[in-house]
């Protein structure tokens, strides 16, 4: 958590200062599919930046290369400062960077507790033979990092389902584990695919403070892809809009609201 | 929704000719070191000597291949078993090796009990039939939605099932097929060819020839028959099928017997060359490799396989076997596979897995 | 006792200190916050009271001065009550759930110069009238989640405050002079001053001093032998007397732990985690757990089914008997034995009553089913009558001697007097000084001889047990002069399962009658199993078996009231069932869901009149709104039927028969 | 009904993440080492305890080694046996290069030589699941049985090909050959279980437990955690195949003897074990021991429980009959409840918990 200038109440600012990371000249193909075509844009720290656009204009594709599930074949991804070439996703995990799923990825096996804990997997560094103790310095271990767990678990509401298997949750709940799951990482920057797919208006509500929250209270930089063409008017700093692969506008919500490339090929569309 | 795509699947290597140069880099500089340091000739026994045999001796080799073919074949047909329960109902049927065993000990068990040969193949294809309508009632209905895992373990357990209640109708001892009732040839064609003697058996070359034939008469099945076609639309997708007016249970209740047919007709030619025992029942896991090598949807592949794993097999223990004790036809065939697997995971024929996220 | 205790501890920052020497590494207060209870031992209370006393000191509170405080039960809200009368400041809970509107005026009334609050929700609540509270200079609050960009320069953690207080306190000038602080208090000083809920006007502050408190505390520390041992769960208003007493002052005097649940939703999982062996709730809380046992009894299989009610029935026989110390025959005990490990043992478990010692409710009258319910199996579940003015005691029942109708003898040191109208009076050490700023009702409510005025109707049994009838003010009379007591009559219907609601209608009538509302799901219940087909509540209400079953109902109602001194004239005549459910949304019910009745005569004028003019059925319609905000009309025709009426005075007739 | 839930709070987070949290749970386990630690010993004849309580120790040994595998990391394995045989083999090596060290520190080390084996042959695990890897297990399963007869260096060339089990003892008691009593290698069966137990027990309730487990269930959620999924597969290869090699190890000193160690690990056993592991319950510890119950004292019960009801049944007949109800009572679990043993003995103790209500 870094220190933010703190404001009279209720208002905020963000440090927009530096591009945290930057996406440069991406272009990305499934053997003669192009899913992306020379996309370029930048992520500054402490930002809520929007990815938007049609169905199939390749934003689930881009969070896929910026967390290094796709390898782009063209173009670099700069991230604090670092240029890659290759990335995997647990590197980009180790590196800071956490997501959702469009389609809820949790481990349904496991109790909504052990699936945040999994985000502190990174972050725990006993070893085979302590562990197997479960005594000493791993269940010392374990029990700070159930701290951090039960702050996340606080923080996002979700106590009377602790210790549930997360497979029978309502699906509301199951994406605010996710992103619990997700800030257990503590990332610097957070991919958040349609946080709010599928979810009535109340949970939509209840999902957009949360990302409010954490952006302010931990000034986590987060990047999200959403349909609710208010939610991302109301939530982002930034607006990027793709369609068929290709960037056609990048601005303020209210920039791209006005620009005509986009109201002819997004809001004009019902969705 | 928004845009689904596709993960390449992980490759050890990016493209398969960097990948191929580097193994056989790393043969001759392995073999460069090794010779070097070699005092016993191992290397020399390994990677020369064979083939000098090979040509040495053509037809040693004739025979072998034919041998490792015979073998092949029965793979094939197993697997082909295999491949039928899979495209249509999606089950991985373990049970297929002892479907093989079980089928084969009825007819026999009937023959011994005096009933006419021809009469037993048909009574023992009402057995099959018997076994598939109650499978699909017993097993497939009430798992029906379970995951592949399950219905898998499934026939783990229809294995066991049939083993113990073979042998307790049967006898756990290994019998004699009825080859000569049913008019199946004994004895074997010498062949004079590249100066020695290969020696084919009569059975082998019917083996082969009621092999193909079958594997036609599958492949008319599907193609020409309005069950054959839903039983192909199925594998694509159930409403497909139900669309073409068939039931999924009938569905399952066909294929399942189909399956029990090429089991009867693999233990009559197993049980001719062989004798007919439960030891089939391991011999049938081979036909796991050849599914990985053909892939588990196609029955071109399956029969492909079936030959590369028998020939391969054959060769290995004939040539190479010697050197570290003989006996390494009971895993080389995995391990055939197992390379395949790294290189070419979904096989031969199989499709481009992809990995969707 | 008393007085030895309030020579040495006779304040609750002294009384604390007490602890922290004699019992310092015992647990004093739980919270089950972050997963699992922390928890807090006497000592370490002892030390964040002091720290947070010097905190509120150097921010600037004085002795004196008053303190609001407002929030769920929460260990650092119970402390600040504790760290403002260290120096001498007067604590105000709060309802935390009142509008701002509400809060506004208790904060100005009380001239709280500091609010103690829980979250950002009571901070926003706050912050929106903060142009109505001039006194109010600063605010403090336990959880920070979401307060992080507020302007802090009037708004602090309470987790800082106590830090600071506790670095000011490395002084050691500083901490001799915070002590001499607290030995200044003395149990004559207003401890506290509690805001009545207002049903009727606007909140009043009833002022207790340490010592009131601390009797009420002794008086119920002293009747059911609590001590440290005992653990108890808050999860009651803290603004409540009730609470005060019970998690605080009680907790302090006989030093045993206070359990703060981890959120109201949670209240029975956590009861059940803590195992508490001292437990109050209202009468509603029990009926809850009872039925949801009975709902969820109906989708077990039916051999347990069978069980569990052939159990509840030995319960019945045998169990208030054996919980009161009686003779049992040894069938019926053995009976109970094997009935407590089968279904009571677990029932409890289930509740969290397994350790429970003595457990209380009152607030308002409880069912007698629902009553011996528990006790029979094995809660020693009790009722009292106490009022913020008394500092909560005035009747308890002792063990032994409990009864489901009456709420029991005067309480220890509490002297009782019943006035002519009927009214209750009392008198005892712990009652209160008077009203906050407000001398004309202080004078109102208390007699020239030290009694208090109750405001409820009621009279001694034979056994010298209390029952309380109605408000005295509500208790009216027939044309004949006879007794009608609304409430009682409503009550006493409202016990059936199948009644939701009762409005009886009397005063200067004839006679009196009633109109009911049935329970919906217990009626439907019935129906389902008797085959009875309806499509609404309206069809329901008025189907004739539901009709039979009603009138058995009140049937009963009339023996019983027949049998009762001074009530047998208030028996049921006719009745009728309402054709809709009372609702607060149409204004027939307060938000507390309490029957307006005056409203309800008006609302349902055609059939009050034909309850009175002897026709068997009316005509009425009536205007509602839906739950999305749309009106529209109900029309019905409303059947009245009568009922029996006992002769009064003696046993009626055959009702063992009939029980 | 036994449970008394209330007054069972937890004041700190160790005591929340306890294994056992309810006091009913610990009794109860306590019951059961009492019983297996006195009344086992004291009141079972040798014959019990040879042929019903060690096979049964073992089994569960390795059924919670395959079940690591399998039900936690999802990676379904059919060279069980031969991953046993690799323990038993290293074991008898290491008996014979020190003869000095105590056989049961021996016993717990040819664990990690079948651990290594494990991983080599779980190292194509990366790239395939599922079935395929079933058959690359099944590579392992007859080349290592392949080897265990074919390569004399591992029987120290002994013109029979068997192995022997050398008499080894404790503080002068016999612990392993014929002078061992079944008692004593009870006691050491029990001692090795009890132990490798809880480490199970350790390490699936913390990091690498959900690290495999977050591997099943999703494991492109699992990579985005940080998870390296060849680590965790290997892993879980290892620790499994630890678990099964000391149970090889235990089956061949403690239990058969050497003579037979050519012909017990065969793929048939490997089914056994998969067959314990999925009757058992997959990802359930205790699920394993109920499967290895299940399915080692069935065929015994069979053998010697029809007799005494008087069903006439010869010692084939009941081989048969014995395979016959494992299949179908395989094929009855996985349609009735295919979460195995352990969630009905689960969904048992969660009655118990809400009795009287039914949920």
């Amino acid at each position: 958590m870094n220190a933010e200038p703190i404001n009279v109440t209720g208002t905020l600012i963000r440090a927009k200062g530096e591009v945290l990371l930057s996406v440069e000249n991406i272009s990305l193909r499934f053997g003669g599919v192009k899913a992306i075509t020379d996309v370029s844009f930048d992520i500054r720290k402490g930002e809520i930046r929007a990815i938007i656009g049609p169905n199939g204009a390749g934003k689930t594709s881009m969070l896929n290369c910026i967390n290094g599930f796709y390898q782009p074949q063209e173009g670099q991804i700069v991230f604090k400062g670092e240029r890659r070439a290759k990335m995997r996703p647990h590197r980009a995990a180790a590196g800071g960077i956490a997501r959702t799923f469009q389609n809820v990825a949790l481990f349904k096996g496991m109790s909504t507790l052990d699936n945040i804990m999994t985000g502190r997997t990174l972050k725990m560094k006993k070893g085979f033979f302590w562990q197997a103790l479960r005594h000493g310095p791993a269940m010392q271990e374990e029990i700070a990092h159930r701290r951090v767990v039960e702050d996340i678990i606080d923080f996002l509401q979700i106590e009377h389902i602790r210790k549930l298997p997360v497979g029978k949750l309502p699906y509301g709940l199951q994406k605010r584990v996710e992103l619990g799951r997700a800030l257990a990482m503590e990332p610097e920057l957070l991919l958040l695919d349609e946080p709010m797919a599928g979810m009535n208006l109340e949970e939509k509500e209840d999902m957009c403070r949360f990302i409010l929250d954490v952006n302010n209270q931990f000034g986590t930089t987060i990047a999200l892809i959403e349909h609710d063409m208010g939610v991302v008017m109301d939530l982002s700093d930034r607006v990027v809009v793709l369609e068929y692969g290709r960037k056609i506008a990048d601005g303020t919500p209210d920039e791209v609201k006005a620009n005509q490339k986009v109201i002819d090929a997004y809001l004009g569309v019902a969705h | 929704m928004s845009d689904i795509a596709t993960r390449p699947a992980p490759s050890l290597l990016a493209s398969p000719l960097v990948k191929f140069g580097l193994i056989v880099a790393a043969i001759v500089v392995a073999l460069a070191i090794g010779v070097r340091l070699d005092t016993s000739n191992t290397l020399y026994a390994i990677f020369v000597d064979p083939f000098q045999q090979m040509v040495q001796a053509p037809d040693l080799l004739v025979q072998t291949v034919w041998e490792g073919l015979v073998s092949g074949v029965l793979y094939a047909l197993i697997a082909l078993g295999f491949v039928l329960i899979f495209k249509a109902s999606g089950v991985f049927n373990f049970a297929q090796g002892i479907m093989v065993v079980f089928a084969a000990l009825t007819l026999v068990g009937l023959y011994e009990k005096g009933v006419p040969a021809f009469l037993a193949v048909i009574i023992t294809l009402g057995v099959m039939f018997a076994l598939a309508v109650t499978i699909e009632r017993v097993v497939l209905r009430p798992l029906v939605n379970q995951p592949d895992i399950i219905l898998f373990m499934a026939t783990f357990g229809i294995t066991y099932f049939l083993i113990g209640f073979g042998e307790a109708l049967f006898g756990g001892n290994p019998k004699q097929m009825i080859a000569e009732q049913l008019y199946l040839p004994k004895g074997a064609v010498d062949l004079q060819i590249l100066g020695g003697l290969v020696s084919l058996q009569k059975i082998d070359i019917a083996a082969a020839l009621i092999a193909s034939l079958m594997i036609a008469a599958l492949a008319a099945f599907f193609q020409y028959t309005r069950i054959g076609r839903a039983l192909r639309a199925v594998a694509d997708s159930h409403k497909a099928a139900l669309s073409v007016g068939i039931s999924l249970n009938q569905i399952w209740v066909i294929v399942w017997f189909t399956a029990g047919i090429v089991a009867l007709i693999t233990g009559i030619m197993w049980g001719a060359r062989s004798d007919v025992s439960f030891a089939l029942e391991i011999v049938a896991l081979k036909a796991l490799p050849v599914l990985i090598l053909g892939g588990f949807t196609s029955i071109p592949g399956a029969i492909v396989g079936g030959l590369i794993i028998g020939i391969g097999e054959k060769l290995g223990e004939f040539y190479w076997g010697p050197l570290v004790g003989g006996g390494i036809e009971s895993w080389l065939a995995y391990f055939i596979a197992l390379g395949f697997l790294l290189f070419r995971p979904q096989g031969l024929f199989g499709d481009k897995i992809i990995e969707r996220i | 006792m008393a007085s030895g205790t309030a020579g040495q501890a006779d304040t609750f920052p002294k009384l604390l200190l007490r602890n922290a020497r004699e019992r310092a590494s015992r647990v004093a207060f739980r919270h089950k916050d972050l997963g699992i209870w922390q928890s807090w031992n006497w000592a370490e209370v002892a030390e964040h009271v002091r720290n947070f006393a010097k905190g509120l000191a150097d921010l600037g509170l004085k002795r004196g001065e008053k303190v609001a405080i407002i929030g769920q039960n929460r260990p650092r809200l119970y402390w600040s009550m504790c760290a403002a009368q260290w120096i001498g400041a007067i604590p105000v809970p709060v309802y935390a759930d009142g509008v701002a509107e509400e809060m506004a005026y208790v904060l100005d009334h009380a001239e709280a110069v500091f609010a103690v609050v829980q979250d950002q929700e009571q901070v926003d609540k706050l912050l929106s009238i903060a142009d109505r509270l001039p006194h109010l200079r600063h605010m403090l609050y336990d959880e920070p989640r979401g307060l992080r960009d507020y302007d802090h320069s009037k708004l602090h953690a309470i987790e800082t405050v106590i830090a600071d207080g506790g670095r000011a306190l490395k002084d050691s000038q500083a901490e001799a002079a915070l002590a001499r602080e607290m030995e200044q208090g003395q149990g004559s000083d207003l401890g506290i001053i509690l805001y009545t809920s207002g049903t009727t006007g606007r909140p009043k502050g009833v002022m207790l001093s340490h010592y009131n408190v601390l009797i009420a505390a002794e008086i119920g520390c002293g009747f059911d032998g609590l001590n440290e041992t005992d653990e108890v769960i808050a999860y009651l208003p803290i603004a409540w007397v009730g609470d005060h007493v019970f998690s605080y002052a009680q907790a302090m005097l006989a030093g045993f732990c206070v359990n703060c649940p981890e959120s109201p939703d949670t209240v029975i999982d956590d009861r059940r985690e803590v195992g508490t062996t001292y437990a109050f709730a209202p009468p509603r809380v029990f009926e809850n757990m009872l039925t949801v046992t009975m709902v969820r009894m109906e989708d077990a299989g039916a051999l347990k089914r069978k069980m569990f009610h052939y159990f509840l029935d030995v319960a019945k026989r045998y169990g208030e008997q054996i919980l009161n110390g009686e003779s049992v025959p040894l069938k019926g005990r053995l009976l109970y034995k094997l009935g407590d490990w089968l279904v009571y043992g677990p029932l409890r478990n289930r509740f969290g009553l397994t350790n429970i010692k003595v457990g209380y409710t009152a607030g308002e009258a409880i069912g007698p089913e629902l009553f011996r319910f528990y006790r029979s199996i094995g809660v020693n579940l009790k009722q009292l009558y106490g009022q913020t003015e008394a500092g909560v005691y005035i009747t308890m029942q002792p063990n032994g001697e409990i009864k489901a109708d009456t709420v029991g003898k005067p309480a220890p040191m509490v002297e009782i007097r019943i006035d002519d109208n009927g009214e209750v009076l009392y008198r005892s050490p712990s009652i209160f000084g008077g009203y906050y700023k407000d001398p004309d009702k202080t004078a109102e409510t208390m007699t020239a001889d030290g009694y208090v005025r109750s405001g409820d109707a009621g009279f001694f049994d034979d056994g010298g047990h209390l029952k309380i009838i109605d408000r005295a003010k509500d208790v009216g009379k027939l044309a004949s002069g006879d007794l009608f007591p609304p409430k009682y009559i409503e009550n006493k219907l409202k016990f059936y399962p199948n009644i939701k609601e009762a409005v009886a209608f009397g005063q200067g009538r004839d006679y009196a009658t009633v109109a009911l509302n049935i329970d919906l799901i217990a009626v439907g219940n019935w129906a389902e199993r008797n085959n009875v087909v309806y499509a609404s509540y309206q069809e329901l209400a008025g189907h004739d078996l539901v009709y039979d079953m009603i009138a058995k109902h009140v049937d009963e109602v009339n023996r019983s009231l027949a049998a009762e001194p001074m009530m047998g004239g208030a028996q049921i005549k006719r009745f009728l069932i309402l054709h809709k459910e009372l609702d607060a949304d149409d204004g027939e019910l307060t938000r507390t869901q309490k029957v307006r009745r005056g409203f309800i005569a008006e609302r349902y004028a055609p059939l009050v009149t034909a309850l009175y003019d002897g026709s068997d059925a009316a005509d009425i319609s009536t205007e509602v709104t839906f739950e999305d905000g749309r009106k529209g009309v109900i029309a019905a025709r409303v059947k009245v039927r009568d009922a029996k009426v006992y002769p009064t005075g003696q046993e009626a007739p055959s009702s063992a028969k009939a029980a | 009904m036994l449970y008394r839930e209330a007054g069972q709070y937890k004041s700190s987070y160790a005591s929340d993440m306890a294994v056992f949290p309810l006091k009913e749970d610990r009794i109860g386990i306590a019951v059961i080492l009492a019983i297996a630690l006195v009344a086992v010993p004291f009141l079972g004849s040798d014959f019990f305890i040879a042929s019903v309580m060690i096979p049964f120790l073992i089994f569960s040994l390795a059924a919670i080694g395959l079940n690591i595998l399998t039900g936690y990391t999802g990676l379904i394995s059919l060279g069980t046996a031969a991953f046993m045989g690799v323990g038993a083999y290293s074991c008898y090596k290491l008996t014979t290069l020190f003869p000095g060290v105590n056989i049961i520190v021996l016993i717990l080390l040819s664990g990690l030589f079948s651990a290594g084996i494990g991983v080599l042959f779980g190292l194509p695990s990366l790239r395939i699941k599922g079935f395929y890897l079933a058959v690359a297990t099944l590579a392992a399963q007859f080349f290592l049985q392949w080897a265990f007869v074919r390569v004399p260096w591992l029987f120290n060339y002994n013109a029979s090909g068997a192995i022997e089990v050398p008499q080894r003892t404790l503080f002068d008691i016999p612990l392993t050959g014929a002078a061992a009593t079944p008692e004593t290698r009870y006691f050491v069966c029990l001692g090795l279980v009890v132990v490798l137990t809880w480490f199970a027990s350790n390490i699936v309730h913390g990091k690498l437990g959900r690290s495999w487990m977050a591997v099943r269930d999703m494991d492109i959620a699992a990579e985005l955690m940080g998870i390296k999924l060849l680590n965790a597969k290997l892993m879980a290869f290892a620790v499994s195949s630890y678990f099964c090699g000391v149970a090889g190890a235990m089956m061949i000193f403690l239990w058969y003897g050497g003579g037979e160690a050519a012909d017990v690990f065969s793929i048939r056993l490997s089914f056994n074990i998969l067959f314990m592991v999925i009757i058992g319950g997959l990802g359930s510890l205790i699920g394993s021991f109920f499967g290895a119950a299940f399915l080692s004292i069935l065929p015994t019960a069979l053998k010697f429980g029809l007799p005494a009801l008087g069903i006439p049944i010869q010692g084939a007949a009941a081989e048969h009959v014995t395979f016959m109800l494992v299949g179908a009572l395989i094929i009855t679990f996985l349609i009735v409840e295919p979460h195995g043993l352990a969630r009905l003995w689960q969904i048992g103790k969660q009655k118990l918990r809400t009795w009287p209500f039914p949920y």
